[in-house]
């Protein structure tokens, strides 16, 4: 983080600041969802944005995710550049055609005639007794489409970055905030800036072993590489912040250098994104590997409501710091 | 397409018995809402809760012409529908609650209480989510020529969801046995539907050739009226239908949704409270036809509060599942 | 909701030399799609094409009313809409063969030719694909005050896809500068449209409350005057509508379906092609009022023949995309 | 195989004769699609079976890809046995909310007592220049979703006893058909058999190397393991056959034995399948690993039409071949 004026901020302030800011910057710019100006979203993620930009920027929706995101498709190809709000990561398996069959293509298959420089904000992250149905961390299927960008910020400084810079694109990019973080806090220049879509960022330095983690799970690898000190375990924390593109080369570098690796993710493990990110490093830090790349996801059930339930299916530090000390031969 | 608004006592065919039946089930759905919502202040009630407090007489007068194996299919606002079609209220606070002896063992809570042994098939998170379900069923009812209906209850946010419209048309074309019952309680969480919804509701099933009427959802007596003539027709072959039922949420979209007065003000909450509320009216009816009087309805509410109550005392005290149980179920 | 079939010589504003205009955009429609159907009986064309011939009319009345800056989106039977915004064909054969000179340097082919300079926003393989970007294409041109206005081009069959109603919804509400043309040629694929459409075609969009008009789709000059009524309309401020043009397609659903019987009989295509052929009709209209005489008719052909062929010997001489290109545009 | 009466079917005849049996055998099945009746698919895979079974067993639908998935849910969970005909994976876009939000959770979240036995059938595949929106292979996006069975058939003998397994099985099965095996031809037994879901074929054994394949990479492997042959190396085509459950443990072991791996798959290579079977094999066969497991998946770009573009973007039998003698060290 660049050394200058800092407040903190929490991860959905950050949120509305970068928002805020580019609806200032770029008329362009408009955003596009269910209950998103008066109500600021039942989150009140964008509380206030309605004020200061009214309501020919700040859109209220009918409840039809796939009718609106088209909406925004077509209208980041004629010069706008719309931001859209699924309430719930869940509610993307309505807007799958729109994003991937449309969205991610177009500038492909027009030969790069055309372009969709559009965002896609939505939710994920479970342990909010919320079920099934409101729970889900979807990434990994975005991230498996060539023409979109996905972004997993892990902390207010991070959000308000990448988002930024989300806008900014030319591309479709698919911008994911974990619910439980909405509140966290953390410190947030106060001067602009912006974070390039691409780059991942070593959140703690370590030499035993790499713990890739991402969203609300860097929070969590960051709890368990504080239990791993505590028994003399140096983990090096590494959040890729971005999915597509992957900055492969810190991942592997960091793991060429600690030799052991465990990837942590919300989403579904199997299928999920942390067997790319897995295959990846078992890939190219090959020759350095001293104990097989472990992958810690979410349970491959429904997300159950019950809370004893809901509670063992996602990674915890503890299970984080028992899978790192098994690793390293220190259990 | 036919708009009716009001029901002669003949066309209702509610008599004394019926009358208190239903006037006792709307009371229990109405309790089993005040309990949730105190529980979940209390912060003893995980998650969320939609509360379907001041839209009974839609769902009691609708399930009040359901055969126990006709299907249902509700929504993130579905405890009413449960109830009024046939659940116990002591397994439903135990979903609630996310305990073992629920309907779901747990696994659903509020938003996918399902309990196929009264033809529920399941409340939906996904706003018009259920409707392929419904619709599904009703595919099914005719295929197997069970005789079965399907009531696909629904608000009218999912208006916007065009997969609603890929269905009636379906149902159209093979005349399935469904009826699309719309609660339009005004609101899409926070946001007028007047502001979502183009044109006129009744004209997007009629879109379809699909017949469709309107009532008034807080009057039980049209309620049950207008759904026992489109549950006849669609058993007897004559196909699907759409209701439209004009009805109020006097709560917040959820439990925690306290402040209101940014989408909609006091005055109209206290107006549909006071002058339309579904129970009362109901309940001045039974009343004036001499088929209850006062200390009847009293007595409703006073049997609903103690079912209520020892319902919710057995869902507090039944254990939670047991975390080790958490991977099964995910395949048959 | 008004119904027109017959446009009035006034009403239509046609004159000589817009006449002849039309007609040669229509023979040039047509020729080209012959010369298509040949490349790929010859196995010269890779993958399939959907051919417009029969439907010309729609596409040439319509965009005669677009201005260049103007949107249209289309389908996977886009060639003619293509053609009819202003697309040359030499770039669009190319396109089709898969080679770099083509409007999409060959990564597109026949279903997704896209030329932002006459303002197409790209043909589509998922049907009602385009539904969205067009009514998102009015939406910013509302937003910016451009003045433009878009045509979502969609066969009857997109009436199956609940996200049609989705953004119909959307464009009423916010009274988009959106055309929908429905270009109904009896057939999705290989089923009858009575078979998966209950209801009437235009009672869909009048369900939102939505403009709607229908026109025979074989009369130019109809299609020519409702166009201009509707896009004039949606420019002014008047909002979005939807035209409804009956039309027919004489060959197969692709080039490849050569036997047709099994879902309609060659009398049909007879019909429709001997009595109500859009260029036949025209041409004589042009000629009754000594618009135009059957040489000059002719001389359309001729000259849309000679255009036609070196276009294609340019495509066919022009060279593929370098393999090792594959991996640009993926990002922009 | 066992041994008995078989005769040659292509791709398309062996699926059309397990939908014939199913039929024939169980009054609750039935066929919902856009022209699978008169037509039998545009891919003609289907063809005569309306005439055996009539339009109340085969029936056309409108397109509405959303609509009669979602209405397939609710027949099945009411007595019937629904196959849905999905004309292209690509659509897949279109009923991933009845499918990952419904069918596949109904059964968990209603703690077992509803259930969803439907199958739904679908293409995958590139090379038929067919272009972005009607090439791709997604069968990754499902893999990932728990309550979902996933299976992908790699010959006509596969296609028909996997197929009689998904439409008895209890739990909402996604089928993927190669387009380009359809007139594929192989052997099939003229009497009934079955083949549970879950199981790995090998489809060739061999000692040097393990190629793992799906699907038409299999016969691309097959291809592959010929050449390899001829150059001295013995490798070992190991078919998944589904994604999910995925038998783990034969692809471990053959690993273990050959100490090599590739994985080859028609999706998207990034967070696609072979990821998974990438990083199950890099730890479950870590220790006996003398090479990185390498992944061959589909290029990540949007399929281009044009057929120069279009061919180098999938795994080729040469490819593989290149792979595989690099990985050992005979290059
Ligand atoms: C597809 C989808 N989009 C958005 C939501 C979030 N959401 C939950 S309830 C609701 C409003 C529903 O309004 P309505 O259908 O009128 O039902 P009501 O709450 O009034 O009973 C919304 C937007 C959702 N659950 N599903
Ligand atoms: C979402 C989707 N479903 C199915 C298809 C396969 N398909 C291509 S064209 C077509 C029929 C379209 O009929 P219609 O819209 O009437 O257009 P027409 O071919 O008659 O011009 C179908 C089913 C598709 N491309 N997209
Ligand atoms: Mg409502
Ligand atoms: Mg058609």
């Amino acid at each position: 983080m660049p050394e200058t004026a800092v407040r903190e901020l929490t991860f959905a302030e950050a949120i509305r600041e970068a928002l805020a800011e580019e609806l200032r910057r770029d008329p362009r710019v408009v955003v596009l969802g269910e209950d998103v100006a008066e109500a600021g979203t039942p989150f009140k993620v964008l509380s206030g944005l309605v004020e200061e930009f009214g309501t020919t920027r700040i859109i209220d929706t009918p409840i039809s995710e796939a009718g609106f995101t088209g909406l925004a498709v077509g209208a980041a190809m004629t010069g706008m550049r719309p931001i859209v709000d699924i309430m719930f990561g869940d509610f993307l398996t309505l807007v799958m055609d729109q994003m991937v069959n449309q969205a991610a293509k177009i500038h492909y298959m027009s030969g790069g005639a055309l372009q969709v420089p559009m965002v896609l904000r939505t939710t994920m992250g479970a342990t909010r007794r919320s079920a099934a149905q409101h729970s889900q961390s979807l990434h990994a299927w975005v991230s498996h489409v060539p023409g979109l960008k996905v972004v997993l910020p892990s902390t207010p400084y991070d959000a308000k970055g990448l988002l930024k810079s989300a806008i900014r694109d030319q591309n479709p990019v698919v911008f994911f905030e974990d619910k439980m973080m909405y509140r966290l806090k953390g410190p947030v220049p106060l001067e602009e800036y912006t974070i390039p879509l691409g780059v991942a960022d070593i959140k703690r330095p370590g030499t035993d072993i790499t713990i890739v983690a991402t969203s609300s799970m860097v929070q969590t690898a960051m709890a368990a590489a504080e239990l791993l000190e505590q028994v003399g375990i140096s983990a090096e924390v590494v959040d890729p912040r971005t999915t597509s593109p992957l900055d492969r080369d810190t991942l592997v570098d960091s793991v060429k250098k600690t030799s052991r690796a465990i990837v942590v993710d919300e989403g579904h493990e199997r299928y999920g994104v942390t067997a790319e990110i897995a295959a990846v490093i078992a890939d190219g830090a090959f020759y350095h590997l001293d104990a097989p790349v472990k992958r810690l996801g979410a349970m491959d059930v429904p997300v159950p409501f019950s809370p004893p339930l809901e509670d063992v299916t996602v990674p915890t530090e503890n299970t984080i710091f028992d899978l790192a000390r098994t690793l390293c031969g220190k259990a | 397409m036919t708009i009716h608004t009001q029901a002669t006592r003949a066309e209702s065919g509610i008599d004394a018995a019926r009358g208190l039946q239903m006037y006792s089930q709307m009371a229990r759905i109405r309790v089993f809402e005040e309990r949730v919502n105190e529980l979940y202040t209390r912060a003893i009630m995980p998650g969320l809760a939609h509360l379907y407090i001041g839209q009974e007489a839609v769902a009691v007068g609708v399930c009040a012409q359901l055969e126990p194996d006709d299907y249902i299919t509700s929504t993130h606002r579905g405890h009413g529908h449960c109830l009024a079609k046939g659940a116990q209220p002591d397994r439903m606070f135990a979903e609630l609650l996310g305990k073992e002896a629920g309907y779901c063992r747990g696994r659903g809570g509020s938003m996918h209480i399902a309990d196929p042994a009264t033809g529920n098939l399941g409340a939906n998170a996904i706003v018009a989510g259920s409707a392929g379900v419904a619709t599904g069923a009703a595919f099914s009812a005719k295929w197997r020529g069970s005789g079965q209906v399907a009531v696909c209850f629904f608000g009218e946010g999912a208006l916007g969801q065009g997969v609603l419209y890929e269905v009636m048309n379906l149902a159209q074309l093979w005349l399935l046995p469904v009826v699309y019952v719309c609660e339009n309680n005004l609101y899409n969480e926070y946001t007028h539907y007047r502001e979502t919804t183009a044109g006129e509701v009744l004209a997007r099933p009629a879109a379809f050739g699909m017949h469709a009427e309107q009532v008034d959802g807080q009057d039980v007596r049209a309620v049950f009226a207008a759904a026992g003539r489109l549950v006849t027709r669609a058993r007897s072959g004559g196909g699907p239908a759409f209701l439209q039922c004009d009805t109020y949420r006097y709560r917040g979209h959820h439990v925690g949704d306290i402040n209101r007065v940014f989408y909609r003000s006091k005055e109209e909450e206290q107006e549909w409270m006071t002058t339309r509320d579904p129970l009362a009216r109901f309940g001045d009816w039974l009343c004036r036809l001499g088929f209850a009087d006062p200390a009847d309805l009293e007595a409703c509410f006073v049997t609903a509060r103690h079912e209520i109550e020892t319902a919710a005392q057995f869902a507090l005290d039944s254990p939670f599942p047991d975390a080790s149980d958490v991977q099964r179920h995910v395949y048959a």
